[in-house]
C-alpha cells in the first residue's frame, strides 16, 4: 500500500516528547515501514530486494543505509525501512519473492518504536526486562522478543548505550510509562 | 523462574519468555474418524505425568515463537537437554543412566 | 541529652550525628548508626514488647534478624509499619516507634493475665479440645474472642504511599553476607576478574568482624580491616556491593531474590526513591556466607527482659557503644561466651560470674577470663530469674555427676546473657535444595551435597572463627570464580592474633531442680511455645517434628524459628528417645525474613498493574462522553449517554438510531489475523469447521472454531484477500488464544502446511458503519471500491481507498442491516473516524457502545462467544450445524463431536424466551426450569444467556441453552426468580427481520 | 478421651501428663479388608467414615510422609460449595453440610468458620457468570446471594471499591455459610476418630507396588513397611496419583501441578471473610492467628517440586495489594507450594477403575480441601460398597470417553 497520496492526519499511540534525565534520554521512534516477512525459503531472494542480508544467525539484526532486517524467528524478520519506501519496496519484495513460498505482511501500524539511549540504558530497562543485557551477553546488533514486565517488546541493540524497542502500539504507553518511572528513581539514586 | 535453553535461539533464555505446552510426542491420529472413542479420550487427555523426567513442550513464545520440545526433571525442575521440534525423542533411560553417573 | 548507658566512645555510630527518636510517645536520643535496638538499650529500655499468647514482658533478645521479642510498629499514617524487628530498624531523626500486643500499656497489660492462668491450661492445642459446643459458639462467641486476642501489630489503616522497584541483574559470582567469610570470598573471586555482587541485610558491610573487639587481622581491628576491604570492593568496577539487602530466597537455577531497602532508614528521603528494590538475581556461582545464629538457653523464665544472647551484648558494646546493662551473669556452653565477658568487662560492666554448663571450663575462652579475673563455675545452670518487666536477679544450680541439679546460689544482676552455642544459618542452601547433613559432633546441620551451583563458607558451614572463616572464603570465592570460568586462586590468609574461636554448645532443655508445672521455659519467645508444650504434643502421639511444630505452633512465628526450631527439635528428640536426625527436620522455605508484599508487586500497581489498551479512537469516544467497559486488557466504548441518560435510555437510543438511519461502532479489538501462503485454505480448512477451498478471493464467510474437545472454542468473519491470504477476525478477548492454537497446530501437528500467522489487530483501526444509510455515509469516502449493492454483496471484501487512506473493507454486519466495516492503519483511525462521523452527520448518524452493539446482535440471534457458551457448547447446540463442512474428512474437534454424549438428544440447545409479560425482563444466568417452583434437586433445564429489552421487537427478548430446547418450541418454562417464577415461551431465537430482508439491500 | 473444657482442666491440673496419643502407630498386619493409600485429609475422612458408617473395622491408612503433610496442611483452606453444575454443587454441598457438624462429629474442634466466601466480580463478564452461578445455587437450595460493591465493602471494609481503578469491583457473589477451617486439625480430627474406631494408620509408610491377581484384580500392595495382602485398595494420593495408579498399569487423565500459597505476618483482625478473585487471580482471608492467607492459580508447568517461581508470588501480591491497598506494606512471612492433581475439566474423579478392587479419588485440583468431609464420606461408600454413592455418581474415569464432562473451568471461560 502506498501512502504517498494519504490526507488524513496520522496520530502515533505515543504523545510524549524526547526528553533526558538522569543520563537516559526516551525518544518516541518515528513512523517507519514495517513488514513481517515468514518464510525461510523467500530468504535468498529477500536478500537483494531488501539490500541487506537477513540475518540467519538467532537473534541478530543487519542494516544497510537506514533499512534493517532482525532476525525473530528461524523463518521469521521484522523489515523496518523508512516511511518513503512505503511506496514501493512492500511491491518489489512482493514480487522478487513470488517464486518462493512466504508470507509478507505490512505492520507498520501495528508496532511502535520507543528509542532508550544513555549510560544508564541497561539498569533502567532490567527493572522490566528478564534477560542480561551486558554488551558482552547483548551486543550491539542483537535483536529478539522477550518481556517488558506484563507486555511483549522486540528489544534491538543498536549502540554500546542505545536500544530500540518495538512495541504493539496499544502497549506503548504502559511501557514508555514504566520507563519514565524507573528512570525518575534511578536519577534520585 | 526457570532458565530453559531455547534451541532455535541457541539461547539460555528466562521462564517468563516462555509458554508450557504439556506432554510432548502426542500425536494426533492421522485419521481421527478411525480412532474409537477410547483411542480418542486417551489422545486428548490421558497423560504421563510422571515423577522423573518428563518429556515435554514448551513454545518460547516472547523470543522465536518456535515450540520445542525438552526433557525436565519433575521433581528438581531441572532441564536435561531441549531439542527442536521434529527431532526425535530422546531415550529417557539412557539420559536418567546419564544423570545417574553424573552425580 | 545524654543516654545513661552509652559507652563515653568506641563502638561505630557517629557521636557527631545525634538524632531523637520516640518509643511509646516518649523521646529519647540516639545516633546516626544506632538501630532501634541499640539507641533503647542505651537509654536504658529494655521492655519493648509482650508475646503472642502470654503477653508476657518482652525484651531485646538478639542484635539482628533472628530477633522474636522486639517487634514495634514504626512510623505513621500510610507508612504505618506493623512488626519490624527493634534490632534490624536504623534509627533516623524523627523515627517514630511504638509497642504492639499490649493494652493499655506496656509495663501494664492487662493480656498479661493469660500467663496467670492456671499452668497447662492454655497448653499446645488445647483449642482443638473445647470451644465445641453448643455447635455454632464458635463462630460466634469463641472465635471472634480468640481473634482479636491474636495477631501482633495493627494492619496499616492507609494505603502506602511509597513505590517499590525490581531490577534483574547478573553475576559471576553472587556472594551473600558480608562478614569474614563473605567478604573474603568476594575479594577472592573480584580478584581473578569475575563479575561479583555482594549483599549484606545491614547497613554496613563487614558482619560479626564489626562487632569483634579482640581479635586483629593483619595487625589491624578486625572492623578496620572490613573497611579496608569494603572499601577495595567497592573501587572494584566489576563488583556490585548491596547493603541493607537481605538475600531472601533461593529458586531454581541459581535464582535469588534479595530485597534492598532505599529509604526505610532516612528521614526525608527523595520522593522518587523507591522504598525497597526487589534484585533478582541469576548468578553463575553462588557463595553462601550467611554465618550462624547463637542459640539461647531453655531454661526457666528464660525471657525476662535483660535476658539476652551474649553475642549480641558483644554487638551492642563493641559495635554501638552501649551498655546493655550493669551487672552482667554470663551463662555459657560455648567459648564464644567467654568472649562476650571479656568484652563486657573492658567496657566497664560488672561481670558477677559465668555460668559454664560444662564440666570442664578449661577451654581458651575460660582461661582468658580468668586471666581477666572473672569468675568461672564450671557445671553450673542458671534456674531462673527474679524480676518481671526487667531481670533483677539470677538463681544458679550445679550439675552433679548423675546429671540432677542441686539448688546454688542467688545472684543479683540486671543483665543475663546465654551463649547456647550456634546454629549455622543453612537456611538459603536448604533452600536450594541442598541436602543438610546432620553433624554429630557439634549436632548441628550443615550443608551436605548441593544442588546448585553454590558453596558454602564459615559459620553457615560450621566453620568458626576469624581465620577459619577467611581461609574457607577466599577458596569459596576463588573456587566461585573459577566455575565461572576466571583463572583464579585463593589469596593467602592474612594473620589473624586474638580472637576466641566459638566452640561449643548445648542442645535442649537446661536442666533444673524446680517443680516443672509450675514454671516456664521458652523454646518459642514469640509464639510462647515451652519445653512442655514440645513434650505433650510428643505425648500426643506427634511423632514427626512436622506435627510437632504445627501442634504446638514451635517456629510458626515471625522470626520462623531462628532461635527455636533446633530447641524444639532436640526436646523433641529428647522425649521420643530418637536421635535428632531421625525426628527430621521442617522445612527451610523462602523468605528468610519478611518481605514487603509491595516489594514483591513493585511498578504492577495502580493503572500500571497491567497496560491499558486502547483502540485508535478511543480519545474520540472518551471526548463525546462514553463510558467504557473493560474486555480483556482493552478498554471499549460501553455506551455514549446524553445528559440524563442512564444506560438503558442511551442504548435504546442508540439501536433505534441504528435501524432507523446508520451507526458508527469502535470494532478495532476485534482479533485480527493474517493467514498467508500456499496452503492457506487448507489450513483453514482443518482449522475452522467451515469449508474454504471454494471462497473466492474477495469473499468473506462466518467461521467457527473448535478445540479438539469439539466444544466452541472462537467465531468471527474471515475474508479472503487472495488465493494465499485470508484476513480472520477473532473475538476481542479470544485473540492471544486463538493465534496461540494455530501456531500450536501449524508448528507441532500440520507442519506440512505451507502458510504463516501474523496477527495485524493493532495493524488495523475497524471502523463499523452499520445501518441503512451506511452506503451513503461511506459512498462519498470511498475511492476506488464500487460499494453498490450489486457490485459489493453482503459478505464480501474490497481493497481500496478512504479519505485517501488504504483501506480493507468489508461489507458484514453484527446487526442484521446493511453494514460495512472500514479497516485503515491504526494511526489513521481517529482521521478517518472523524471524515466518516461528519459524513454521518448528514444522516443523523449514532455512535454506538459495546451494549447496543450486543442487543443488536442478539435480536437477530447471533451468538456472542463466552455468553452464548462457556466451553461445554458445540455448533449444533447452538444451532451452527450450517458452519460444518461435512464433507471435510477432519477439522480440529471433528472426532469429538460423534462422541456419545456430544450427540445425545437432550443437550442444552439455544432457543429463544419471550416472557409472558413483554416488559418483564429476564435476568442473565437465570435457571430455566419446567416447573415454577422446581423441587430442590431437580436439574435446571438450562439458563437465561442473553436478555435486553429490545427497541426494535418492541419487547424484551431472551436466548437461553435449554435440555432438548429445540423440540421444546411453543412450550411454556418457568425462570424461577427469588421472588417468584416467571413464565416463558420457547422461541426461535430470532427475533427481527428473520428473513434477513434488511440485510441485503 | 472426650475432649472438653473440663478434660483440659482436670489435665492442666494433673500437669497434662495423662493425655493419651490422639491415634495409634502401629505396625501393619499382613493382610487387611482394605487398604487407603494416603494419609490426608480425603484418605482419612474416607477411613473414618468406611468404619463408622460401613463396618469395616479392619482397615489401614497407609501414608507415605506425615499425616495431612501434603494438600491437606498446604492449602488456604477455603470452604465453599456454590459451583456451576449440578454434579458439583451436589458434592460440595454435601461437604459443606458434614463441615458444618465435623467439630461436634469428631470431638476434635476443626475450627469450621463460615465467615464467608465473597467472589469479586470485575466487568460485564464475571457479573454474568456469577449471577448464573447465584440462581443455579439457589435452585438447589444453596446459599448465594449478589453484592453491589458497595455492600461487599460493608462485608470486607478493606476493600478497594474505587471506580477508577485498574480492575474496578462491579459486584460480588457471597456465600455466607463459606469460610475456612484448621487443616491440620482435619487430619488430626479424623485420624483420632478412625483411630479409635480401629483403623490403623501408618505413617512413613510408602507404596511401592501394587499386585494383581490373575484375573487382574487387586490382591495386595508392597510397601517400604512390609507387604499387605488386601482386596480393596483406594487411592487417595492427590498428586501422586498417577505415580500410584501407574502401579497398577492404569493411566490417568491427571497432570500434577505446583500450587503456591503464603501467608504474611500476624496482625490484628483485619479480613473478616475470604475474598476471591478469578479475574486477576488472588484471594486472601486471615487466619485466626492473624496471618493473612494469601494464595493464586497454579505454577505454569507440571512439577512435583514443592517449590515456586519468585514470579509467581509477586503476580499474586500484586494483585492482592490492588484489591486491598492497605495491605502493600504487610511483609510475606512464609511461601510453599504444594502438588495438585488436575484433570481436564478441573473436577474430580471418585469411583472404580478398570481394575477389580482398586477404587480411586483424585483429581481435586485446588479445589479439594473444601470437599473433604463430602468427599471421604462418598468414597467410604464406593470402596465399601464396590460401587458409587449417588452424589459421586457422574464423578467417572469414563466421562472423558464419553465427553461427558463436569467443567467448571470453562464455564467461567472470558471471551468476547
Amino acid at each position: 500500500m502506498s501512502d504517498a497520496t494519504i490526507t488524513a492526519a496520522r496520530r502515533s499511540p505515543l504523545s510524549a516528547e524526547a526528553s533526558s534525565l538522569g543520563g537516559v534520554t526516551l525518544t518516541p521512534g518515528a513512523p517507519l515501514l514495517r513488514l513481517i516477512l515468514r518464510g525461510a525459503e523467500a530468504a535468498e531472494a529477500a536478500d537483494t530486494a531488501f539490500g541487506a542480508d537477513l540475518p540467519r544467525r538467532p537473534n541478530r539484526s543487519a542494516t544497510a543505509g537506514e533499512r534493517a532486517a532482525l532476525w525473530l524467528g528461524p523463518d521469521e524478520w521484522l523489515l523496518l525501512a523508512p516511511e518513503s519506501d512505503a511506496a514501493s519496496l512492500p511491491a518489489s519484495l512482493a514480487s522478487a519473492l513470488a517464486q518462493a513460498p512466504h508470507a509478507l505482511v505490512n505492520v507498520s501500524h501495528r508496532q511502535t518504536a520507543i528509542l532508550v539511549s544513555g549510560s544508564g540504558v541497561e539498569p533502567l530497562l532490567n527493572a522490566f526486562v528478564p534477560l542480561e543485557l551486558t554488551e558482552a551477553a547483548f551486543p550491539v546488533g542483537m535483536a529478539t522478543r522477550t518481556i517488558f514486565e506484563k507486555a511483549e517488546i522486540v528489544l534491538w541493540r543498536t549502540g554500546s548505550a542505545a536500544f530500540h524497542i518495538e512495541v504493539w502500539r496499544s502497549f506503548a504507553p504502559y511501557v514508555w510509562e514504566l520507563l519514565e518511572a524507573v528512570r525518575r528513581e534511578n536519577a534520585a539514586n | 523462574m526457570l532458565l530453559i535453553r531455547c534451541p532455535v535461539c541457541e539461547m539460555d533464555r528466562p521462564e517468563l519468555e516462555f509458554r508450557y505446552g504439556g506432554e510432548a510426542h502426542i500425536a494426533r491420529p492421522l485419521d481421527p474418524s478411525k480412532v474409537s472413542d477410547e483411542e480418542w479420550a486417551d489422545f486428548l487427555y490421558f497423560r504421563t505425568n510422571p515423577k522423573g523426567l518428563h518429556v515435554e513442550r514448551w513454545r518460547h513464545t516472547a523470543g522465536c515463537g518456535r515450540f520445542f520440545n525438552a526433557v525436565r526433571h519433575t521433581v528438581t525442575d531441572r532441564f536435561v537437554t531441549t531439542y527442536k521440534s521434529g527431532e526425535p525423542r530422546p531415550d529417557l533411560e539412557a539420559l536418567a543412566r546419564k544423570l545417574e553417573s553424573a552425580r | 541529652m545524654n543516654a545513661p548507658f552509652r559507652t563515653e566512645a568506641g563502638g561505630r555510630v557517629d557521636r557527631a550525628r545525634p538524632l531523637s527518636f520516640t518509643f511509646d510517645g516518649k523521646s529519647y536520643p540516639g545516633f546516626e548508626g544506632d538501630t532501634l535496638a541499640s539507641a533503647l538499650l542505651a537509654n536504658g529500655v529494655h521492655l519493648v514488647g509482650r508475646s503472642f499468647k502470654y503477653h508476657r514482658p518482652r525484651g531485646l533478645l538478639s542484635a539482628g534478624a533472628e530477633e522474636p521479642n522486639a517487634l514495634v510498629g514504626v512510623g505513621r499514617g500510610g507508612r504505618y509499619t506493623p512488626n519490624l524487628r527493634a534490632t534490624q530498624v536504623e534509627l533516623f531523626d524523627g523515627l517514630v516507634a511504638e509497642s504492639q500486643n499490649r493494652w493499655p500499656s506496656l509495663g501494664f497489660d492487662v493480656g498479661e493475665v493469660n500467663d496467670l492462668a492456671p499452668a497447662g491450661l492454655l497448653s499446645a492445642g488445647f483449642y482443638y479440645k473445647t470451644f465445641m459446643a453448643p455447635a455454632g459458639a464458635w463462630k460466634s462467641v469463641f472465635e471472634p474472642i480468640i481473634r482479636k486476642t491474636a495477631g501482633l501489630g495493627v494492619a496499616p489503616q492507609e494505603p502506602d504511599p511509597d513505590h517499590y522497584t525490581h531490577r534483574h541483574a547478573f553475576c559471576d559470582v553472587l556472594v551473600v553476607g558480608a562478614g569474614a567469610a563473605g567478604l573474603a570470598a568476594a575479594l577472592a573471586a573480584a580478584g581473578a576478574g569475575a563479575r561479583v555482587i555482594l549483599a549484606d541485610e545491614q547497613a554496613e558491610l563487614g558482619g560479626g568482624l564489626l562487632s569483634e573487639r579482640g581479635a586483629t587481622i593483619d595487625g589491624v581491628e578486625a572492623s578496620a580491616w572490613a573497611e579496608r576491604t569494603v572499601a577495595a570492593l567497592r573501587a572494584n568496577p566489576n563488583v556490585t556491593l548491596l547493603t541493607r539487602a537481605q538475600c531472601f530466597g533461593y529458586y531454581a537455577q541459581n535464582f535469588l531474590g534479595i530485597v534492598e531497602r532505599l529509604t526505610d532508614h532516612a528521614s526525608s528521603p527523595h520522593p522518587d526513591l523507591p522504598r525497597e528494590r526487589m534484585w533478582k538475581v541469576r548468578a553463575k556461582q553462588v557463595v553462601l556466607a550467611t554465618g550462624a545464629i547463637e542459640r539461647p538457653f531453655c531454661f526457666p523464665d528464660n525471657d525476662r527482659p535483660g535476658v539476652m544472647l551474649a553475642s549480641a551484648a558483644r554487638t551492642y558494646v563493641n559495635r554501638y557503644g552501649v551498655r546493655p546493662g550493669s551487672r552482667a551473669l554470663v551463662f555459657t556452653a560455648d567459648e564464644s561466651g567467654y568472649a562476650a565477658a571479656l568484652d563486657l568487662a573492658s567496657a566497664g560492666l560488672a561481670v558477677v560470674c559465668i555460668a559454664e554448663l560444662r564440666a570442664q571450663a578449661d577451654g581458651p575462652g575460660a582461661r582468658a577470663a580468668r586471666a581477666a579475673g572473672l569468675a568461672v563455675h564450671p557445671s553450673t545452670v542458671v534456674t531462673g530469674v527474679s524480676g518481671r518487666l526487667r531481670v533483677t536477679g539470677a538463681t544458679l544450680g550445679a550439675i552433679g555427676p548423675d546429671g540432677r541439679v542441686t539448688p546454688g546460689q542467688t545472684v543479683a544482676c540486671d543483665l543475663v546473657l546465654m551463649a547456647g552455642g550456634w546454629t549455622p544459618a543453612v537456611h538459603l542452601f536448604s533452600q536450594s535444595r541442598g541436602k543438610l547433613r546432620f553433624d554429630e559432633e557439634r549436632q548441628v546441620y550443615l550443608p551436605g551435597v548441593s544442588a546448585q551451583d553454590e558453596r558454602s563458607a564459615g559459620a553457615c558451614n560450621g566453620t568458626f572463627g576469624i581465620a577459619a572463616s577467611l581461609a574457607e572464603g577466599f577458596a569459596a570465592g576463588a573456587d566461585a570464580a573459577t566455575k565461572a570460568g576466571f583463572a583464579a586462586t585463593a589469596p593467602a590468609t592474612p594473620d589473624v592474633k586474638g580472637e576466641i574461636v566459638p566452640a561449643g554448645g548445648f542442645h535442649g532443655a537446661v536442666p533444673h531442680h524446680r517443680d516443672p508445672q509450675k514454671v516456664k521455659a521458652f523454646v518459642d519467645f514469640q509464639n510462647d511455645v515451652t519445653a512442655k508444650d514440645i513434650k505433650l504434643a510428643v505425648r500426643e502421639g506427634m511423632r514427626s517434628i512436622e506435627h510437632v511444630k504445627r501442634y504446638t505452633t514451635n517456629g510458626m512465628a515471625t522470626d520462623q524459628g531462628k532461635t527455636s526450631n533446633m530447641q524444639g527439635l532436640a526436646i523433641a528428640s529428647d522425649a521420643l528417645g530418637k536421635p535428632m536426625p531421625q525426628v527430621g527436620l521442617t522445612t527451610f522455605r523462602p523468605p528468610y525474613t519478611p518481605v514487603t508484599f509491595g516489594a514483591f508487586a513493585g511498578h504492577s500497581r495502580g493503572l500500571a498493574f497491567d497496560p491499558i489498551r486502547r483502540t485508535p479512537t478511543h480519545d474520540w469516544a472518551a471526548a463525546q462522553g462514553a463510558v467504557f467497559e473493560d474486555v480483556g486488557m482493552w478498554k471499549r466504548a460501553w455506551f455514549f449517554p446524553r445528559r440524563g441518560e442512564d444506560m438503558h435510555a442511551a442504548v435504546e437510543r442508540e439501536c433505534r438510531q441504528v435501524r432507523a438511519s446508520v451507526g458508527i461502532f469502535d470494532g478495532s479489538t476485534l482479533g485480527k489475523i493474517e493467514v498467508v501462503g500456499p496452503d492457506a485454505a487448507e489450513f483453514m480448512n482443518r482449522l475452522y469447521t467451515n469449508p474454504w477451498s471454494k471462497l473466492e478471493p474477495g469473499r468473506c464467510r462466518y467461521g467457527l472454531m473448535l478445540n479438539e474437545a469439539g466444544f466452541v472454542m472462537d467465531d468471527g468473519v474471515i475474508g479472503r484477500l487472495a488465493a494465499d491470504r485470508f484476513h480472520v477476525t477473532t473475538t476481542t478477548g479470544g485473540a492471544p488464544r486463538v493465534l496461540a492454537h494455530m501456531e500450536d497446530y501449524l508448528q507441532t501437528e500440520f507442519t506440512d502446511l505451507k502458510v504463516w500467522l501474523t496477527s495485524t489487530t493493532e495493524q488495523w483501526a475497524v471502523i463499523a458503519v452499520q445501518g441503512p444509510n451506511a452506503r451513503k455515509v461511506l459512498e462519498p469516502l470511498v475511492e476506488g471500491i464500487d460499494i453498490s449493492a450489486a457490485a459489493m454483496p453482503h459478505m464480501s471484501l474490497r481493497e481500496g481507498r478512504i479519505c485517501g487512506v488504504p483501506t480493507r473493507l468489508f461489507r458484514v454486519s453484527f446487526t442484521g442491516e446493511l453494514g460495512f466495516e472500514v479497516n485503515v492503519p491504526a494511526d489513521y483511525g481517529q482521521a478517518v473516524w472523524e471524515a466518516v462521523w461528519a459524513e454521518g452527520q448528514k444522516h443523523d448518524m449514532v455512535a454506538y457502545g459495546t451494549e447496543s452493539m450486543h442487543v443488536l446482535r442478539a435480536e437477530k440471534g447471533y451468538i456472542i462467544v463466552g455468553q452464548e457458551t462457556d466451553g461445554t457448547v458445540t455448533p449444533n447446540d447452538l444451532g451452527l450445524d450450517w458452519a460444518i463442512g461435512k464433507a471435510k474428512p477432519d477439522f480440529v474437534g471433528k472426532r469429538s463431536l460423534t462422541r456419545p454424549d456430544l450427540v445425545k438428544a437432550d443437550r442444552k440447545q439455544l432457543v429463544g424466551l419471550l416472557t409472558e409479560d413483554p416488559a418483564v425482563l429476564l435476568e442473565e444466568g437465570a435457571q430455566v426450569a419446567a416447573v415454577a417452583t422446581p423441587v430442590r434437586g431437580t436439574p435446571a433445564l438450562g439458563h437465561v444467556t442473553s436478555a435486553y429489552r429490545s427497541p426494535a421487537a418492541g419487547r424484551s427478548i431472551a436466548m437461553a441453552l435449554v435440555a432438548g430446547g429445540r423440540a421444546r418450541k411453543g412450550q411454556t418454562l418457568y425462570v424461577p426468580m427469588a421472588n417468584g417464577a416467571i413464565a416463558v415461551t420457547v422461541t426461535d431465537p430470532i427475533f427481527f427481520d428473520p428473513k434477513g430482508e434488511r440485510l441485503d439491500v | 478421651m472426650k475432649f472438653s473444657a473440663l478434660t483440659i482442666l482436670r489435665q492442666a491440673l494433673a500437669g497434662n501428663l495423662g493425655w493419651p496419643e490422639q491415634w495409634r502407630s502401629p505396625e501393619p498386619k499382613p493382610a487387611y479388608d482394605a487398604v487407603i493409600v494416603g494419609g490426608g485429609g480425603h484418605g482419612l475422612a474416607t477411613a473414618y467414615y468406611m468404619a463408622k458408617e460401613h463396618g469395616m473395622r479392619n482397615i489401614a491408612v497407609v501414608e507415605r510422609g506425615w499425616l495431612g503433610g501434603g494438600n491437606t496442611g498446604r492449602n488456604t483452606t477455603i470452604i465453599r460449595s456454590n459451583y456451576l453444575w449440578e454434579e458439583s454443587e451436589g458434592l460440595y454441598e454435601h461437604a459443606l453440610k458434614l463441615w458444618e457438624g465435623l467439630s461436634q462429629e469428631l470431638n476434635y474442634n476443626v475450627m469450621y468458620s463460615a465467615r464467608g466466601v465473597m467472589m469479586l466480580a470485575h466487568n460485564v463478564h464475571d457479573v454474568q457468570v456469577f449471577k448464573r452461578h447465584v440462581h443455579a445455587n439457589r435452585l438447589q437450595g444453596i446459599d448465594n446471594e449478589w453484592l453491589t460493591p458497595e455492600q461487599a465493602k460493608a462485608f470486607c471494609p478493606i476493600l478497594n471499591i474505587e471506580k477508577g481503578i485498574r480492575y474496578p469491583i462491579v459486584g460480588a457473589a457471597l456465600q455466607r455459610r463459606g469460610g475456612t477451617a484448621r487443616h491440620d486439625a482435619v487430619a488430626w480430627g479424623y485420624a483420632r476418630g478412625a483411630s479409635a474406631l480401629g483403623v490403623d494408620i501408618i505413617q512413613n509408610c510408602e507404596v511401592t507396588g501394587i499386585d494383581r491377581d490373575a484375573s487382574g484384580a487387586v490382591s495386595g500392595l508392597r510397601t517400604t513397611k512390609g507387604d499387605i495382602r488386601t482386596r480393596r485398595i483406594g487411592v487417595v494420593a492427590a498428586g501422586h496419583t498417577s505415580v500410584v495408579m501407574a502401579m497398577a498399569g492404569v493411566r490417568m487423565p491427571l497432570e500434577s501441578y505446583p500450587l503456591q500459597a503464603l501467608v504474611s505476618e500476624p496482625v490484628k483482625p483485619i479480613m473478616p471473610c475470604v475474598v476471591m478473585s478469578n479475574t486477576i487471580h488472588a484471594y486472601m482471608s486471615q487466619s485466626d492467628k492473624g496471618e493473612l492467607v494469601i494464595g493464586a492459580g497454579t505454577d505454569a508447568y507440571t512439577s512435583y517440586s514443592q517449590t515456586g517461581g519468585l514470579h509467581i508470588a509477586s503476580h499474586t501480591l500484586d494483585a492482592i495489594c490492588e484489591l486491598f491497598p492497605v495491605v502493600r506494606r504487610m511483609r510475606m512471612l512464609r511461601n510453599w507450594g504444594g502438588i495438585v492433581d488436575v484433570t481436564p475439566d478441573r473436577s474430580p474423579i471418585i469411583g472404580n477403575t478398570p481394575v477389580p478392587g482398586l477404587f480411586v479419588n483424585c483429581g481435586w485440583g485446588t479445589g479439594g480441601f473444601k470437599a473433604t468431609p463430602g468427599s471421604g464420606h462418598v468414597f467410604a461408600h464406593t470402596v465399601a460398597r464396590g460401587e458409587p454413592h449417588p452424589i459421586n455418581a457422574a464423578f467417572t474415569l469414563d466421562r472423558f470417553r464419553t465427553g461427558r464432562l463436569i467443567d467448571e473451568a470453562a464455564a467461567a471461560a472470558v471471551a468476547h
